[in-house]
């Protein structure tokens, strides 16, 4: 779950991160209430969880509170790739002489957090990262111990950062793993963490993503998440436990696992297809979730057809095939359908369907092919 | 005939009086597993599947009073690091967690504790493990393989599955199953599974199957160039899969360019495998 | 630093450990107040930091609030080992069913953090641990890690903790590993940890002592120091950095390091006197300091004669023997004193002191035997 | 002639530019000591003692730039657990802190890192390490030991300067003498010197200088009656302490009936071990 930039930035400030005055507003005259309030420059930003807002034109300079609410009406009317901008920041403008990027993630293949930090900062880092990875100084950080001040001290040294600012960058540098750690992050980044002309560091940007497995742990940033970003079907899926992604074709499918339903959507391609979505309904799926998956598919006017694949196991076929019937009653579709269940109960669920008028399939790729047909019938 | 388990692992089920666990201790059971305790806080005392399985308290009374060597955790994702811990405490040498959902950084913290023991762990969010006719670790299904000479070893569940069935349609007999799971922080890697493998001499040939995510699958080929004698063959799904969005496994996501099939399915290549196109192709490049 | 009763008890709440209803009083009129506002028994306990109150008659039940005053009248006007009783705590009186005792201490053996737990609580546990030490489970809390869950219940276990209060139990536990660590505390304590006749857990009497090392991380417990519990000589010391510690013979020591302090103590001792004073000047210990030290010794009227024991390495034998100078200019005393100076510019420090009538000695044994013997004078 | 520290010991000094680390500094160089670089966090590029010592602002640049493998700390308090980490995780193999009052949970963080480690800490708290002639890491005076064949080892500070200056006095020498530190947590044991001592070819006596609190010496009194073949002569500190109080040293306290004198010296002489009534009794026990 992401973060918006005001969220994160709040949060920082929190642990003694310092970052801009400023303050969220959902409309132009907040903004401007906003700037009066500042008195100075003040720079509006769209809160969008996407990447690119400022080459959408989506952060500007506004330097009387009568600019920043004409700028706010702007940016409040845009989309910035396909989300609608419901918010704006309004930050006091900071003088900035440099720009430095310092975040935290996990290494996955070290097993441990990894502190990232580079004087290239304002920049988007994994370009940085694929173009000239030595300009990145990279410290791994123990979970057990967390993020140490000699650390912090070897990082700014390693990204030059002038002696005289040490101090403070070590308690950012510490502030963030705190943030961190304290919130189940899988992402903090302070981008750009800034040197203003006062000779001051100022967190100007800030990032945040959650593990949503960890989000039991903190139901106050649960309640920020932000919806716009999903796509509704994907937002109904996880109201049942499903794990839905929408995707551009026209075959949906149905399957059991997360490493099946990839392998249904590559096979489908394989076969000369294009799936529509991946959805997994985990395992032992009740015929009430199986439905639910069946409304979400079949909601999706692109789909011409829909391949279900169930390996039982822990789920059953004819649990499955409850649940697709009990779907098939409230649903009117022309949808043709193509089913291969194998594994536990797939018998009893090929009964439970024969009078439903859908293709069996034997194999995985026949169920593929018998699909790609189907949808370009 | 196996890595990792065979007839002497002495299991213990941790969880064992939840629906899951019961479920599967149920299967595991019937596989043939020595399935020898149960573990829920709170119910020490009492017996699950008529008399057959004694439940204890904690891990330590449960070792100590059955000699179990092997543990399997079914226990919900925020209680599941605990039960980790409280297996690698009480000297618990393998640990398998099925459990999907931990948190990451729980992980992260599990992970670097157990490398400084000497205690190997499973998962989480996997199948588990399982060597035909000796012991099942896990929930892989029990009717889909026989036995033989082909190591399995997958980030997958039901895509295993699907590959052990085609492998037991062809005739084909696998010496031991081990799912590592689809997490980003797991216990075991790829490689860890290719050692065993190699080493063990009733395993001739594995098949490995990854998918988008990570460089597990990167640093298993350069380990296959270097130190593989027996071949290997495999299959990586999530080819079709979009970059930034989690493929339902928390560790299947392509990250800023990292992380993508073709990089993997190259890598492999690169380093003698063969790829087979869908999971149906593996017996045929096996033979 | 021991923090009293009512102190370790507010600083437990804090996280989470349930505590009885109560206040702090200065007054029996206070102690009245509160015990009208709890309206039913109370318990007035005596808030000294010396083990015994209770037997010492410090722990008295009042039934009403007039009573309450009348015990509290009683027990602000006692000494309870030599420490007058300052406050009271009024707190609602428990029915208690059954009492045990949960602490957690440094193992310096095993240097780690121990929780030990006995469902023999209420008592001396040091008692317990001599004579019946079967009845304490011990369980070793990883520094890094922390207290985990199952920590605490395999505790709950070991003390035959019925299953109904496990969940309770493994929270306080909890708190009090997080009160601990948060703290900085060597010992933690609740005891006795009460199951009441409504089934309830409840923290009756909390001690904490915390890291003299580590109150700089703790200014606001650091605040909470009671100076009753120190003779005014030892807090006189703490002032100017000076490891002293006054016990109750006549010959006072003045010595530079630890070890050797204690070991100028055993010669003493070993050679027919008694030590009036552990004190440790401290490694380069300056003039200042040194005529702080000196003052401290003599303001016991039951010191009859002084040894000065010097190991010159980073203390600089001149320096000490300025400093003594200096202290003399102020102090006028008769009591003989014997130095005896080895080391760094020892031979300086002997000719400054020249004039100054001192009985000097070359070693140790020397020293101490010319200190028993003038003390003896 | 010695252990841990000899000829090839080379030196680096956390902290050199205070007062304490430059004071000490210059003795240790005076004595012979190979100091190659100094540590100190936003003064890398100076040089102290006139250019004679190069200061980094790291323990890893410094430890790249000279190849240093001890490091000897006089950081503040406050800053020394993350000295000691840093040094850890910098390689250094051998750590000698000297700086006291540590707080005693960081010290408990650092011996449980360390021990995951194969990283030696000596002290905190305590005088550090002295071998006649070859080197000298800590503050020891240099001008009261000659060389010799009996090993000193000791919870204390001048208390030792007070043996080591009787045994000179009596024209014994050293081999190393090494000072534990007055900590109740701390990287070194008398018994991981003891046997190093057992070990060193060039060492025929040890003395052992304890104090009360803990039981480090009822565990050495155990390991010398099991392993030691060498004399040992004992020396113990605070017979006449009070209980409950703190005598200077936060590790020299007895507590709850434990950690007394009397109970070391009866353990020490149960195994063997003669000891001294007073320090100047030393010279004539090792006779």
């Amino acid at each position: 779950m992401k973060l918006h930039e005001y969220q994160s930035k709040q949060f920082f400030a929190r642990y003694g991160i310092p970052i801009p005055r400023g303050r969220v507003a959902a409309t132009a005259s907040e903004a401007k209430h906003i700037a009066e309030e500042l008195a100075g420059r003040v720079v509006i930003k769209a809160q969008v969880l996407v990447g690119g807002r400022g080459k959408a034109g989506g952060i500007l300079l506004a330097k009387s509170p009568e600019e920043a609410e004409e700028l706010a009406t702007q940016i409040l009317a845009m989309k910035i790739k396909g989300l609608p901008v419901r918010k704006v920041l309004v930050d006091e403008a900071a003088n900035i002489e440099t720009e430095i990027y310092l975040g935290i993630t996990n290494d996955r293949t070290a097993r441990k957090p990894v502190m990232m930090a580079s004087s290239a900062g304002g920049v988007d880092i994994e370009e940085v990262a694929r173009e000239s990875p030595e300009k990145i100084a990279r410290m791994h950080i123990d979970p057990l111990l967390g993020l140490r001040d000699y650390q912090a001290r070897d990082i700014a040294t390693s990204i030059d950062l002038p002696r005289d600012h040490w101090k403070v960058f070590g308690q950012i540098a510490k502030g963030l793993w705190k943030a961190y750690q304290g919130s189940d992050a899988t992402l903090a980044e302070i981008n750009p963490l800034v040197i203003t002309a006062d000779n001051k560091l100022l967190a100007v940007d800030g990032k945040m993503v959650l593990d949503d497995n960890a989000l039991f742990r903190h139901p106050d940033l649960e309640e920020m998440r932000d919806l716009d970003i999903e796509a509704p079907s994907e937002i109904e899926a996880r109201k049942y436990g499903l794990s839905f992604i929408k995707l551009d074709g026209d075959i949906g499918c149905m399957v059991n696992g997360a490493g099946l339903a990839m392998t249904t959507m590559d096979i489908i391609k394989l076969f000369g297809g294009e799936p529509a979505n991946f959805l997994d309904i985990g395992g032992g799926a009740s015929s009430e979730k199986v439905a639910a998956a069946l409304r979400i598919i079949l909601n999706d006017p692109n789909v011409k057809a829909l391949l279900f694949n169930i390996f039982g196991g822990i789920t059953r076929g004819d649990e499955v095939a409850r649940g697709i019937l009990a779907a098939l009653e409230v649903i009117q579709t022309d949808v043709p359908m193509i089913i291969r269940l194998v594994g536990t109960n797939a018998e009893e669920g090929m009964q439970i369907l024969a009078d439903a008028e859908m293709i069996t399939a034997e194999t995985l790729a026949d169920a593929a092919k018998k699909s790609v047909a189907a949808a370009g019938a | 005939m196996s890595i990792l388990i065979d007839k002497n692992t002495r299991l213990l089920v941790q969880g064992i009086t939840g629906n899951e666990g019961l479920f599967h201790t149920k299967n595991m059971i019937a596989f043939g597993t020595n399935l020898v305790a149960g573990v829920t806080p709170g119910k020490g005392g009492e017996w699950v599947l008529e008399g057959k399985v004694p439940v204890f308290d904690s891990v330590k009374i449960a070792v100590n009073a059955t000699g179990a060597n092997t543990s399997v955790i079914f226990v919900p994702a925020r209680f599941a690091a605990d039960a980790i811990f409280e297996a690698a405490d009480a000297d618990i040498h393998l640990i398998v967690c099925i459990t999907e959902g931990i948190p990451v950084q729980d992980m992260m913290r599990v992970r670097n504790y157990l490398d400084q023991k000497n205690i190997r762990l499973v998962g989480p969010n996997c199948p588990g493990l399982l060597t035909p006719v000796e012991s099942k670790v896990g929930i892989i299904p029990g009717d889909i393989t026989i036995p033989g000479t082909i190591g399995v070893v997958s980030r997958s569940g039901t895509l295993t599955y699907e590959v052990l069935y085609a492998l037991m349609l062809n005739g084909m007999g696998v010496s031991t199953c081990v799912g590592i799971g689809g997490d980003p922080i797991n216990g075991t890697s790829f490689i860890d599974c290719l050692r065993m493998f190699e080493e063990d001499p009733n395993t001739e040939k594995v098949v490995l199957i990854g998918e988008i995510g990570g460089t597990d699958e990167e640093n298993a080929a350069a380990f296959i160039d270097r130190y593989m004698h027996k071949p290997v063959i495999g299959f990586i799904a999530g080819q079709t899969a979009p970059p930034g969005k989690r493929m339902g496994h928390a560790g299947a996501i392509v990250e800023g360019g990292s992380g993508l099939a073709v990089d993997k399915i190259q890598a492999l290549e690169n380093a003698g495998v063969k790829i087979a196109s869908h999971p149906e192709e593996i017996p045929e490049l096996l033979g």
